[in-house]
């Protein structure tokens, strides 16, 4: 938590840019989709799924939410209960699947 | 929403109370869609009788919708773009058609729902219906306010009673409306294509 | 409008000391309510084949006192603290969004209500009075809550009633956190914070991040209770595990929302009285800091006999016991605050050294719970009952009360009576060793909760006599801090602006503080603003009268009216009438926007 | 480490104090204290090496606190105390002192997790543990027998059960001979310990479960090997026949013309299943799940009003209601299924 006592006006992007994102969005949705209908990917369909919605996610944060730019400490405030709700997601498929357990009975 | 705050000059971390607000409102909306998510995920492939997912999921029309819903984000970030810097004619224009975009998507889901009705497949049918319609009914929910919410600016613009000076409530209302959009995102990714 | 009077100004109040009394008062009724549903229950237990109450009665006897003590009594009893108190203390006028505060205020209260109708409300569900309240226990575990175990209405006013309560505290846990990171008087840097407001602060990040886990959960309840969904049902392939997954990913850190503010408030205390800093202080806020994080891993404590397998159950047992660490490291730092003090016995030092000593007891009978073989010979025992109440009672009372006897003179300009105070501290702290104490044997002695009678044979006839006997000594205490809080209303010795001599801002405007606080905004310089220090001397009070006047923002009735749209809203299922939902929402949407768009100015 | 689990089995004053406080004296069925398996003995050893640990750090801290309390409390004239702020030093050695305690309480902890994890070696005797809304469903597979609320097991051998419910989450749990299980409908938990005292034990269930949650108890029988040998044989045998021209076959003909039938076994007469079986019924020392003697005039009051007797209990009052000849008839054919 730093201490800042100045009002900062952030500087946001520029129209161009989030036109640009804009695309880059575009590219990946349809990227995701021809994904899915390729039979050749299917071994490899759901780590290059969910690598392709991390970076759609993390574009539309960084810069039409301006997390980029902005204060980090917004960062922090979206980041830290990011963090928990992966990581309660995480621990719950750990949980039900049996991966952490012998003979667990939540499965 | 609130104006509480809107002569608040000087605090201490030099940002917007709102804003801050709004940002630890996200934060607790992350750990809602992350639970919901997570019932999703945990009860997947549980359901006893069908239709079961790949019986009844339309990717090509979803990923239209997902199209638009991404278009609308970017509509609203050269909404805030406008106002911020006074261009009240595109800004309007803008705001509308964030709206806009948001009720083709809230019209694809009352299509997509009410095919899946048709198929048979109803909130009670199966877990898959009621994980499914739940997750994604809760973020039509969140998509509707935004809806509402933009309407109001876009009205409230209308009248000539948006300008610059009210920047910060488009920016929220745009963190509002980006948020959704990460949430469909994800949604888009762990039901319609992981099945 | 500011100093007004009258009911309409206490409806329409958006000042934090108001809505902090507001709380203030509606706790205290609630826990007296949830007190007397304790003293039944001790009462029928008190000895074998108790015949008081029925055991339908029983159990919604337990279920409220559960949920009323929680929800309703220590959670909001916090809320007037951080209410009253945390813009005192970072030198604010108000909180970030005092409408949004009215507003929780009044979610709170709707929502307090809206639980507690249902003893009343049986004949308008064709059962008798004392026949709907809710029955299924303060967690509720499904698949018992569900509608094939449980038809009546009693489930129902228990899942809706906690739905609005946690929008109440959610949206009180954004204008706090906003109001302590950002209202702060200029030179008051976070390390420079009083222990309370850090806790408060801690204390509002775990209720936003663990409030929209129950909301789910209890969203998937309502779901299959009234729109036939299968969340929880075995048949349709679900578990009931989910829920208790849900609810724990809550109830952990929820037990952390109720203790972290009494810890805060013992942090303020002790130096208080010993006239010495607190000793680590940024030890004592990271550690707090930590324990939030780290409430985070442990829920399935509350799960071991379930079955998770050895494995969860053995990282589950390791992350449960780290948490003693920083509890620990708390405890020792409070008594090396006392240590070498100048130690003044009064009524709110003794509530806050019962607090150490109390919640040691609570924290190990813990440290016995969280290792999974001895903890399937413990759970859903009566041991757990005196885990419970160790922590609860003798951990967030005792430090709740050491907050009252210290803060009342600021809240009323009345000093209580300490002779009064120490018998009441005497008595309680009496009563509840004697109350609590025999629950650990009861329940090693094979006594399982939750239930309304036993056998002579178990013989645990005499031990839960006497824990009859401590819980009624502990009624006696509070009726003495009642007559306490009467006589001071005209007889109390008027308070100065600090009749404690403490260290923080709060003490140094005028008791009961003017609307706006302070006449001017102090700048701070040193963590104990009021005392000299090695490097600071102490800071000058705000002048009794401000130098300029001050614009105090008027009160207003919107934050009242979206409040009471949500208990209309449920009562819709309740009564399976659809224009009621549309009623409720249309005051909800009416008191928004009304309020967005309403000047108001601070 | 083995100083303080020696030490721990001196802690034998607990139950003693538990006797002296609790006045009445008497046995405990149902304590945690006194275990009576390989399974509770692992836990109780393991409780009371946390509960010395416990113990001491109360010892410790409270005496500190109690000491500086004194030491320190206010006195005219003393002079303004040192503004002392912390100590490096001091807050990493509390903070290193419990978390190595912890570590003795951790190890034992994990060891016998895995140690009672439920595993059965194959020749265990397997029982089925199934609850119900408010009673308890027994089913010995090997065995082919099926009893309810009388647990029975040999002394000695090991006993796997494997434990699940039929409608609500409940929990099994006989203190002398362990720890708890949840009883958790669509799952099967396990619980597997060797008896090591004849003897007759109490337990109860422990989860919530509704109206008669406090009811639902349960007795365990720990018989000699040979006792259980001859108890399952007679378990094993068809169901009495009543002498012709008693009370007892009069009443298996009411029995047989009852709302009964749907709902009870009694093998060859009735197949319902939704209540205990009543096969052996008269063999059973309780009924209505521990909580009343098995003598006739609790079987006829039962009978006639079982929710009046036990809150809630799923055995409705008889409609239309039998007589109270009727009533007699069926509780002499009852008792004669020994
Ligand atoms: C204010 C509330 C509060 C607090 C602070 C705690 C604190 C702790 N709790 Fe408790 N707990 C509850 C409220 C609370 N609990 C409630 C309400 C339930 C029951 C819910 C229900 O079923 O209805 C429960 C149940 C519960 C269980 C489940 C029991 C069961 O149902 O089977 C467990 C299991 O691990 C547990 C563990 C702990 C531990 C390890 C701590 C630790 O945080 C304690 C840490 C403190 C200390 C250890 C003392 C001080 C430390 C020192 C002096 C340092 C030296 C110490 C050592 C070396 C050990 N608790
Ligand atoms: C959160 C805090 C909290 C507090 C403060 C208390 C306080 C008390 N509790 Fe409670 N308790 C819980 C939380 C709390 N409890 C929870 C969470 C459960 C589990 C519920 C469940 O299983 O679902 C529980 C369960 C519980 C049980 C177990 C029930 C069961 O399992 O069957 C018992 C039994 O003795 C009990 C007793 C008491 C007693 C005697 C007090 C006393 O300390 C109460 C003292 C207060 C008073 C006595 C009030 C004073 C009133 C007067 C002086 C009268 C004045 C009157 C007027 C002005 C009109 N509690
Ligand atoms: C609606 C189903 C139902 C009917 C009909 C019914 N019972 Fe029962 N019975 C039960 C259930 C359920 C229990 C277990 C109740 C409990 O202990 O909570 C039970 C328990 C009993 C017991 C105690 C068994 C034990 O071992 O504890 C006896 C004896 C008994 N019933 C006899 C009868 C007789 C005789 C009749 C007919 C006149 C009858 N029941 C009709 C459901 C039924
Ligand atoms: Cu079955 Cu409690
Ligand atoms: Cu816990």
């Amino acid at each position: 938590m730093t201490e800042t006592s100045h009002t900062e006006e952030h500087q946001h992007p520029t129209a161009d840019v989030y036109l640009r994102v804009g695309a880059v969005l575009v590219i990946l949705t349809v990227l995701e989709v021809g994904v899915f209908y390729v039979p050749a990917f299917h071994t490899v369909l759901v780590p290059v799924l969910l690598v392709l919605s991390a970076t759609k996610f993390a574009l539309v944060v960084m810069f039409y939410m301006h997390l980029k730019a902005d204060s980090k400490f917004f960062t922090f405030l979206f980041g830290v209960p990011l963090l928990l709700a992966v990581g309660v997601m995480v621990a719950l498929l750990f949980l039900f699947f049996g991966a952490l357990t012998l003979r667990g009975a939540a499965g | 929403m609130t104006h509480a705050s809107a002569t608040q000059h000087h605090t201490s971390m030099g940002l917007d109370n709102r804003k801050m607000a709004f940002w630890a409102f996200i934060g607790s909306e992350c750990l809602l869609f992350g639970s919901l998510i997570s019932t999703y995920l945990v009860y997947k492939g549980r359901s006893v009788v069908g239709p079961y997912p790949n019986q009844i999921l339309n990717i090509p029309f979803t990923s239209v919708s997902t199209f638009d819903l991404l278009m609308s984000s970017l509509m609203m970030v050269l909404a805030l773009a406008a106002v911020q810097r006074g261009d009240m004619k595109w800004g309007k224009i803008w705001l509308f058609s964030t709206a806009l975009l948001g009720l083709v998507f809230l019209g694809g889901q009352v299509i997509e729902f009410s095919e899946f009705v048709n198929k048979g497949l109803t909130i009670s049918t199966n877990l898959f219906g009621c994980t499914f319609f739940v997750l994604t009914g809760t973020h039509g929910a969140h998509v509707t306010v935004g809806v509402l919410w933009l309407l109001t600016l876009w009205v409230r613009a209308l009248q000539g009673k948006l300008g610059p000076a009210n920047a910060m409530t488009v920016e929220i209302t745009g963190l509002y409306w980006h948020f959704v959009d990460v949430v469909w995102i994800v949604i888009f990714t762990v039901v319609y294509l992981i099945q | 409008m500011s100093d007004a009077r009258g009911l309409a100004s206490w409806l329409t109040t958006t000042d934090h000391k108001r809505i902090g009394l507001l709380y203030f008062w509606t706790a205290l009724a609630f826990f007296l309510i949830g007190g007397i549903e304790a003293l039944f229950i001790r009462a029928q237990l008190a000895q074998p084949n108790g015949r008081l109450v029925s055991a339908e009665t029983y159990n919604q006897l337990f279920t409220m006192h559960g949920t009323t003590m929680i929800f309703l009594a220590l959670m909001p009893l916090g809320a007037s603290f951080f209410n009253y108190m945390v813009p005192l203390q970072i030198g604010a006028r108000d909180v970030a969004f005092p409408r949004l505060n009215a507003f929780s205020y009044w979610v709170f209260l709707f929502g307090g209500l809206f639980l507690n109708a249902s003893w009343f409300v049986g004949p308008l569900f064709h059962a008798g009075i004392l026949n709907v309240a809710p029955n299924g226990g303060w967690f509720g575990y499904a698949n018992l809550t569900e509608r094939q175990y449980s038809p009546g209405p009693n489930i129902d006013f228990w899942v809706l009633g906690l739905q609005i309560l946690g929008i109440s505290s959610l949206a009180a846990g954004f204008n706090f956190i906003v109001t302590i990171l950002n209202m702060r008087a200029p030179g008051m840097k976070m390390m420079r914070l009083p222990v309370f407001t850090w806790m408060t602060l801690v204390t509002q990040f775990l209720i936003i991040t663990a409030f929209p886990v129950i909301t789910v959960g209890l969203a998937f309840l309502i779901f299959d209770r009234f729109f036939g969904t299968h969340f929880y049902v075995r048949e349709a392939g679900a578990t009931p595990i989910l829920w208790q997954h849900l609810f724990w990913l809550f109830g952990h850190p929820e037990v952390y929302i109720l203790i972290l503010p009494a810890m805060g408030v013992v942090s303020d205390v002790l130096p208080t009285f010993s006239r010495k800093p607190l000793f680590g202080y940024p030890v004592v806020v990271y550690s707090g800091v930590l324990i939030g994080l780290m409430s985070w891993g442990v829920w399935s404590h509350h799960m071991f006999a379930v079955g998770l397998g050895p494995i969860a159950d053995s990282v589950f047992a390791a992350t449960t016991m780290l948490i003693a660490v920083p509890t620990g490291v708390k405890i020792f730092n409070w008594i090396a605050t006392l240590w070498g003090g100048d130690i003044r016995g009064t009524t709110a030092l003794h509530f806050a050294v019962g607090f150490i000593a109390m919640f040691i007891i609570g924290g190990l009978s813990g440290v016995t719970h969280a290792s999974p073989p001895t903890d399937l010979q413990q759970t859903d025992s009566y041991y757990v009952v005196a885990h419970i109440h160790y922590v609860f009672f003798g951990g967030t009372i005792f430090g709740l009360f050491a907050g009252i006897y210290y803060w009342w003179p600021k809240m009323t300009g009345r000093l209580l009576d300490e002779t009064l105070g120490k018998t009441h501290f005497w008595l309680q702290f009496i009563g509840m060793n004697l109350a609590f104490f025999p629950m650990h044997l009861i329940g090693l002695l094979g006594m399982p909760r939750r239930v309304y009678t036993y056998a002579p044979e178990l013989g645990v006839g005499s031990l839960n006599l006497v824990s009859t006997l401590g819980a009624f000594l502990i009624a006696l205490s509070i009726l003495i801090f009642l007559v306490n809080l009467w006589r001071t209303r005209t007889r109390g010795r008027p308070a100065p602006n600090d009749p404690w001599g403490g260290a923080t801002l709060e003490w140094s405007i005028p008791s009961p503080p003017p609307v706006y606080n302070f006449s001017v905004i102090p700048t701070i310089t040193s963590r104990l603003p009021r005392w000299t220090t090695e490097r600071h001397g102490p800071m000058r009070d705000p002048p009794a009268t401000p130098p300029e006047p001050i614009h105090v923002p008027g009160g207003s009735w919107w934050p009242l009216i979206a409040a009471f749209g949500l208990p209309v809203l449920a009562l819709a299922p309740l009564t399976h009438t659809l224009w009621v939902a549309f009623a409720g929402a249309a005051l909800l949407l009416l008191g928004v926007y009304r309020w967005a768009f309403e000047p108001f100015e601070v | 480490m083995r100083i303080f689990v020696a030490v721990g089995r001196l802690r034998l004053w607990l139950p003693t104090a538990a006797l002296v406080m609790s006045g009445c004296g008497g046995p405990f069925p149902q304590s945690t204290l006194l275990p009576r398996s390989d399974f509770a003995r692992a836990t109780d050893v393991l409780f009371t090496d946390i509960f010395w640990w416990a113990a001491g750090v109360f010892l410790v801290v409270e005496t500190l606190l109690v000491v500086t309390l004194i030491r320190f409390r206010h006195r005219e004239g003393r002079a303004a105390p040192k503004p002392t702020h912390g100590h490096t030093l001091l807050e990493i050695a509390w903070t290193l002192a419990p978390a190595a305690i912890l570590v003795f309480v951790a190890v034992p902890t994990v060891r016998t997790i895995f140690a009672t994890s439920g595993e059965a070696p194959a020749d265990a005797l397997k029982v089925d543990v199934i609850g119900h809304q408010w009673w308890w469903e027994l089913r010995y597979p090997d065995l082919a027998l099926v009893t309810a609320n009388e647990l029975h097991v040999p002394l000695g051998r090991a006993v796997q059960l494997s434990i699940t419910s039929a409608d609500v989450i409940h929990a099994f749990w006989a203190p002398p001979l362990g720890g708890k299980r949840d009883a958790i409908p669509g799952h099967v938990n396990q619980i597997a310990f060797r008896a090591d005292r004849v003897g007759d034990y109490g337990g109860q269930c422990a989860e919530f479960c509704g109206a008669s949650h406090a009811n639902m108890r349960l007795r365990v029988v720990v018989d000699s090997d040979s006792g259980f040998g001859r108890w399952a044989t007679e378990q094993l045998e068809g169901p009495a026949a009543p002498a012709p021209g008693t009370i007892a076959e009069r009443g298996k003909a009411v029995y047989a013309r009852s709302a009964c039938i749907g709902c009870h076994t009694i093998q060859g007469v009735s197949p319902g299943v939704i209540g205990p079986n009543l096969t052996h019924v008269g063999s059973r020392t309780t009924i209505a799940s521990g909580l009343f003697p098995n003598d006739s005039a609790h079987l006829a009051s039962w009978i006639a009003d079982a929710p009046a007797l036990k809150p809630g209990a799923l055995m409705m009052r008889m409609k239309p209601p039998l007589s109270d000849a009727d009533i007699a008839a069926i509780v002499a054919y009852l008792e004669s299924l020994k």
